[in-house]
């Protein structure tokens, strides 16, 4: 009996054991010990299609290629980000190959972007960008969106010393973590406000009073803080901070005080959903300040195409706008200009757009975001001459470029972005204009707003 | 002391949201009370009734709460297909296949929305009484939020017909008492399953119309998610399976929700809206400590 | 006729149900070894007395001793692993769990909780079932037996409990004589072989009251009308009157 | 009563083995496939997921939809245990028992405040109780500003002054996915030793008939208590491994979120609940086919011109759904049902 028993376990041991190999093998086979080139995956162009933009962006057959990776959201919270993250990247990494790739002594590389679905959950992205760097061969990655995918992805890269350009909605303590290879191309969350404030001290020697109202989340709640902080230091007077929670469907109970308070600028928001509830709600209980900014919602067409007249004057800060006059003829000094020009840029995003049967999308800052990553990416690269990621990162620590996105230079204690500036746009008769910093404005700024009454 | 002011206005919102909520719940709660199913899809069903309350209004040019009309339409129909393609293998499964299959569902239905209609947060303005002003004790609400109010109840009457007034509504309360039992006395209940997931279906559909002709913004293929989680607390509240249970216990929710706000605002260096949320499910727990079976299950 | 010493009392036990008197000071007294059939109409109040012995229901007055304890307060699985076992009108068996496994519990949590080893009660399981003829189905689902067989798996479940008062609910009900005749054989080699007392609920089957019984309680709406040996009871005018709507029998 | 009955533990192991082989296949394959680790380490966490929330769920019956709760909490002590040694100097080493024990014990403390509450509701009611809970927690830590509020708890920064950059490198990557191998061991013995103890019976009795369980002698609280806060202290124990030490911050919004919850539920049904070898094998499945849908399925379908995001949660779906129809007892049950010989049926515990 015993004896049997003995026997018996060791079979179905090894019978399981083969299951899971056989399995192992069925999910594997074609992963695992291919020649490492990062071309395995390349999709034969069908005939007739020669220009198809598939998963990877093809190069031109010939010419050595530099594969950036990325997980993007495009399923999820942040599916509206991923999609026009997507569609920047892979404008700018077309603008790129189109005028002459990258060179390096005397060879030229394209780019290609090899990107993964995290479907916006931290759990998803850890074996993705394992993959990506494992066996795609990608040494240069554009980090998940939001801090706490970032997080997850962050121990794996610095293991495997890949670069991870930070292109949206990461917090600020992200880089104070230490991270050696994560680096940021956009104005971090604690300085979204920054213009908006400076803006209303420079127009209006009068106000006086900030009320803030803020989602709880991770990204705006740095935000919130960033705001607060800064118009204190410029002599504001926060009166009131109150935030509501990730899923409000209702905010008149926060908002109602404002009524009485009258506080001369409202800022605040979070998010597209909620800020547009935000927005339409000021409006319904007639509460007007000089001045309202609202973060991420108000930069999108949608915004004014849903809420009409609730729209009208309402303010942003905007990492970029499609407006901006950035171009080779200012750059600031101690910058060189580097990339697409704005024109080429929407020129190339339409491109991509169109092949993906998005033609009619116009690119909002996220789009932006991460063709400002890809750039910041190609202009390290060249300035170190090598693909070496330690090289790069050392290089990235000297790049200051001036492209269509603005100023991109980074702290190099902490990869922490200190170049970039944030723009205010601002709804005007159903339009969005630039309306700060004066050098980019294209209209002045609609203060105090229309129906303000004192 | 919270000025009056302030606490007839949250009692009046809450109220309005509330039975917003609670027909949001009803069709969720019909389901359970005869299939025995807790559908965890609830919420991408609520998204696609706010979806055709947009495109009733952008597109056709009609009134949103139309989309009323049009959610019991496609709820009808794809409550049917979803029965007899997957609900109906489930029966003698146990209950918690059910749950990964409604789930799934879930997921199908919000990845191909946002196949069709993008990812990005759209909304609408439509205040077709703008110009006149509804005042209750001080406090004046919009027109739409209270047409959406109207509507919520006018569906609640709607459901109410169908259940106590027809030979259907006789045949699924004999199946949720006792379904050997009806099967007895020669109910089809294989048909009444099918015709009672289409009508919670339906129901849900409808209410995110609903839902949109009152919120107006904020319409995305993830929408649903907190109505999933808010419908189940409802639910359970009310008393799995009740349908007057449902709709009052989502009246209560909303007005604890806006009323607890202003206990909570005097208190220092709390987020009071944020901690309502928390205050909402204390209270669940509380009805359920007092009545494990919801204020009004069996 | 038994004369061991009482092992469970019943004192004036009141029970209401909002306004119903489903119990009305009820006095009983059981001892060990003994075969008592407590017989009534539906209605009677039967099932409520079984679930205020075993604990499920709490009495409003009165109190339960057993083996000298007063345990009117005690949940039922602390009742059962000191000893009161119990079957259901409508059998209870775990559907999903095999035969053996539903008596292996039963032996595990019973009065000897604590005292035997999971192997041990597997082994005691299987004994048990063989006494009441389920071997063949020692390996079966519960869910899967004809009611007779789960009826039957009940009362090897309670009987590996090892209880010293085993209350059958209708165990009989719904039987053929000759299946009825067999379980209540079991039960007396049972009760024979380690000293249980037996109190069965029944409510038509007098033949089996009249052939097992060794003592019969008679109960009338919440109270006990009648208590005595079979054969004195069953003609009891009283009886004869309410009970069997004067047909002698 | 004896505890450490041979008869037991022999059964224990003999349960114990296939479930043990299959993880020894995953460390092998954490190791020798390269590229991969970090999808193995997934399937790991997900199997792990899975096997904790079982413990209560699959022999219970009872449905914890708040689960995931334990592991935030337990990431939060892990995280807060890590803070404290930081700033007293402790050696790194210190950490990993303390901040295990933390985070069980937050968990258990937890479990133990919900069990006196839900445990005393049945089905759907006790599963939408700890919703409640779950999300009640969340919005608690946001609005009353625990631990960093809505920003959260970034601990990177002293797990690096606890183990030094290297050695942080080391623990986030590797190290924290080979204690989560050992804690899946662990689990699995943990699990074999409850089904083949009478604890295993008593569970099951309940999960098939509560009433009938409480009259044949078995305390259900009890029971019910121990299995709920077993399965929390593991829980508690995989959220401080997975998410404290390996990602070093902790957001209300992404550690209390709920998909996590209704992604174990996934598992362990695709598997087969209440069984040993069910939440692994359905961890295997549910994982491997997001990979697979992910990284192959979806780049061939736009190869061929069809394009849209999400594609491969389309694809998913449905699969899902076939699956549960085609085993609504989970992949474990159905080889139960369908594999008569006895010797292979060993092994499917």
């Amino acid at each position: 009996m015993q004896g049997q028993n003995k026997t018996l376990l060791i079979a179905g041991a090894a019978i399981v054991v083969l299951i899971i190999l056989a399995a192992g093998y069925f999910l594997f086979a074609g992963g695992g010990e291919q020649p490492a080139t990062g071309q395995q995956q390349e999709e034969q162009p069908a005939a007739g299609q020669q220009q198809e933009q598939q998963q990877q962006e093809q190069a031109p057959p010939a010419e050595e290629k530099i594969v950036v990776g990325a997980t993007l959201s495009l399923t999820g919270k942040y599916a509206k980000e991923g999609e026009m993250s997507l569609l920047g990247a892979l404008a700018a990494i077309r603008w790129i190959n189109d005028n002459g790739g990258i060179k390096i002594g005397d060879k030229t590389y394209m780019l290609e972007l090899k990107y993964y679905d995290d479907e916006s959950n931290k759990d998803r992205v850890k074996s993705l960008v394992e993959r990506l760097i494992k066996e795609d061969q990608v040494q240069f990655l554009l980090a998940p969106y939001s801090s706490g995918l970032t997080a997850a992805a962050a121990p794996i890269a610095e293991k495997y010393g890949a670069i991870m350009i930070s292109h949206g909605g990461a917090s600020d303590k992200i880089f104070q973590q230490g991270y050696k290879y994560v680096v940021q191309v956009l104005t971090p969350a604690s300085r979204y406000f920054v213009s908006v404030i400076d803006l209303v001290k420079a127009i209006d020697p009068e106000a006086k009073t900030i009320a803030i109202v803020y989602k709880e989340n991770p990204f705006s709640s740095v935000v919130a803080e960033g705001a607060k902080k800064y118009a204190e230091q410029q002599g504001f007077q926060v009166v009131y901070y109150q935030s509501y929670p990730a899923d409000a469907q209702d905010l008149t109970p926060v908002l109602q005080p404002l009524k009485e308070m009258k506080p001369d600028i409202i800022i605040g928001g979070g998010h597209f959903a909620d800020g547009q509830l935000l927005a339409r709600q000021l409006y319904e209980l007639g509460i007007k300040p000089k001045l309202v900014a609202i973060l991420v919602a108000p930069a999108l067409p949608e915004f004014y195409e849903t809420l009409g007249d609730a729209a009208e004057g309402i303010a942003y800060p905007s990492q970029w706008e499609p407006g901006v006059k950035f171009s080779p003829d200012n750059v600031p000094p101690g910058y060189e200009w580097y990339g697409p020009t704005v024109d080429e840029f929407l020129q190339y995003f339409k491109m991509v757009a169109e092949e993906r049967g998005k033609g009619d999308l116009v690119p909002s800052y996220h789009a932006a975001d991460a063709a400002a990553a890809i750039l910041f990416l190609a202009k390290a690269i060249e300035m170190a001459q090598s693909l070496d990621p330690d090289d790069v990162r050392q290089a990235m620590n000297d790049v200051a470029i001036f492209t269509f996105y603005g100023k991109i230079k980074i702290d190099p204690e902490t990869g922490l972005q200190i170049g970039h500036e944030m723009i205010v746009g601002q709804w005007q008769n159903g339009r969005k204009v630039i309306i700060w910093p004066p050098e980019a404005a294209e209209a002045e700024p609609l203060y105090p707003m229309p129906g303000y009454t004192g | 002391m919270p000025d009056l002011n302030l606490l007839v206005a949250s009692i009046i919102s809450g109220l309005l949201i509330g039975a917003v909520y609670g027909i949001a719940t009803v069709g969720l709660n019909l389901i359970f009370g005869v299939l025995r199913i807790v559908n965890v899809g609830h919420g991408a069903f609520i998204m696609l009734g706010a979806y055709l309350a947009f495109i009733v209004y952008t597109s056709l040019g009609l009134p949103p709460l139309l989309g009323v009309v049009a959610g019991l339409a496609v709820g009808a129909v794809l409550g049917l297909i979803i029965y007899y393609l997957v609900i109906r293998y489930l029966h003698d499964a146990p209950e918690l296949a059910t749950l990964l299959a409604t789930f799934a569902i879930g997921i199908l239905i919000q990845e191909l929305v946002k196949a069709v209609m993008g990812p990005d947060s759209r909304g609408f303005v439509w205040n077709p009484l703008a110009a006149y002003e509804f005042e209750i004790f001080g406090y004046k609400p919009s027109s739409f939020q209270i047409l959406a109010a109207l509507s919520s109840l006018a569906l609640l009457a709607f459901l109410y017909v169908v259940i106590y007034r027809t030979r259907l509504g006789l045949a699924i309360r004999a199946v949720v008492q006792d379904r050997e039992g009806a099967m007895v006395v020669g109910i089809d209940v294989e048909r009444i399953y099918a015709a009672s997931f289409a009508l919670g279906i339906m129901v849900t559909v409808a209410s995110g119309a609903i839902l949109a002709a009152y919120l107006q913004t904020g319409i995305h293929p993830y929408m649903g998610e907190i109505y999933t989680l808010k419908g189940f607390v409802i639910a359970v509240m009310g008393g799995l399976g009740s349908i007057p249970g449902a709709f009052i216990a989502g009246v209560l929710f909303g007005l604890f929700e806006n009323v607890s706000y202003l206990l909570l605002a005097g208190i220092e260096g709390v987020q009071p809206l944020v901690l309502t949320r928390s205050i909402a499910f204390l209270l669940l727990l509380l009805i359920l400590l007092v009545k494990p079976t919801g204020l009004m299950g069996r | 006729m038994s004369s061991g010493r009482e092992v469970l009392r019943v004192e004036n036990v009141t029970k209401r149900f909002g306004g119903i008197v489903a119990l009305d000071k009820v006095n009983l007294s059981i001892r060990e070894g003994e075969m008592m059939s407590i017989i009534g109409p539906n209605g009677s109040g039967k099932t409520t007395l079984f679930n205020v012995i075993n604990g499920v229901l709490k009495p409003d007055e009165g109190r339960v001793v057993f083996e000298g304890r007063d345990v009117t307060e005690l949940p039922p699985y602390k009742r059962a692993a000191m000893g009161i076992a119990r079957t259901f009108q409508i059998p209870k068996p775990w559907p999903n769990l095999s035969v053996r496994e539903n008596v292996a519990i039963g032996a595990l949590f019973g009065r000897l909780q604590g005292k035997i080893t999971v192997k041990e009660a597997i082994a005691m399981a299987d004994e048990i079932i063989e006494m009441v003829g389920l071997s063949e189905k020692a390996e079966a689902e519960a869910g899967k037996l004809t009611v007779p067989e789960k009826k039957l798996l009940e009362l090897a479940r309670a009987i590996a409990m090892k209880p010293k008062v085993l209350l059958l609910d209708e165990v009989v009900a719904g039987m053929s004589p000759r299946d009825a005749d067999k379980v209540m054989e079991t039960v007396v080699r049972v009760k024979r072989e380690y000293g249980i007392a037996v109190v069965s609920l029944v409510e038509h089957v007098m033949r089996v009251v009249a052939r097992y019984a060794e003592r019969v309680v008679v109960m009338h709406q919440g109270r006990v009308l009648v208590e005595g040996p079979p054969g004195e009871v069953l003609r009891h005018p009283k009886v004869v009157e309410v009970y069997l709507g004067g047909e002698a029998i | 009563m004896a505890l450490v009955d041979p008869w037991t533990v022999r059964e224990a192991v003999r349960k114990s083995l296939p479930a043990l082989a299959i993880y020894a296949v995953l460390l092998a394959a954490y190791f020798l496939i390269p590229g991969k680790s970090q999808l193995f380490a997934t399937i790991l966490f997900y199997a792990l997921l899975g096997q904790a929330f079982n413990i209560f769920m699959g022999m219970t019956g009872y449905v914890d939809f708040g689960y995931v709760a334990f592991l935030a909490v337990g990431a939060y002590a892990f995280g807060v245990t890590a803070m404290a040694l930081a700033s007293l100097g402790s050696p790194g080493w210190t950490l990993i028992p303390l901040g295990l024990l933390a985070a069980a014990g937050a968990a258990m403390i937890l479990a133990s405040m919900v069990g006196a509450i839900a445990l005393r509701l049945r089905g759907a009611y006790f599963a939408i109780a700890t919703i409640g809970v779950n999300e009640g927690l969340r919005y608690f830590f946001e609005g009353a500003n625990i631990l960093g509020g809505s920003i959260g708890l970034y601990i990177v920064k002293d797990l690096k002054t606890l183990f030094g950059d290297e050695g942080y490198q080391f623990m986030a990557t590797i190290a924290a996915d080979l204690l989560m191998f050992g804690l899946a061991g662990f689990t699995v013995l943990v699990t074999a030793w409850i089904l083949s103890s009478r604890m295993g019976f008593a569970l099951q009795a309940i999960r098939e008939d509560e009433d009938a369980a409480r009259a044949l002698g078995v305390n259900v609280t009890k029971y019910k208590v121990l299995a709920f806060m077993t399965s929390g202290a593991l829980g508690g124990m995989l959220g401080a491994l997975n998410w404290a030490l390996k990602e070093g911050v902790l957001e209300p919004e992404t550690v209390f979120f709920i998909v996590y919850t209704v992604e174990a539920i996934i598992i362990v049904v695709l598997g087969g609940a209440g069984t040993l070898l069910g939440p692994i094998v359905g961890a295997l499945i549910y994982i491997g086919l997001n990979y697979v849908s992910n990284v192959y399925a979806a780049p061939l379908l736009e190869g061929i011109g069809i394009k849209a995001s999400g594609l491969h949660l389309i694809l998913l779906a449905p699969i899902l759904i076939a699956f549960i129809i085609a085993a609504p007892n989970g992949i474990i049950g159905l080889l139960r049902e369908r594999i008569r010989n006895p010797t292979i049926r060993r092994f499917l515990v």
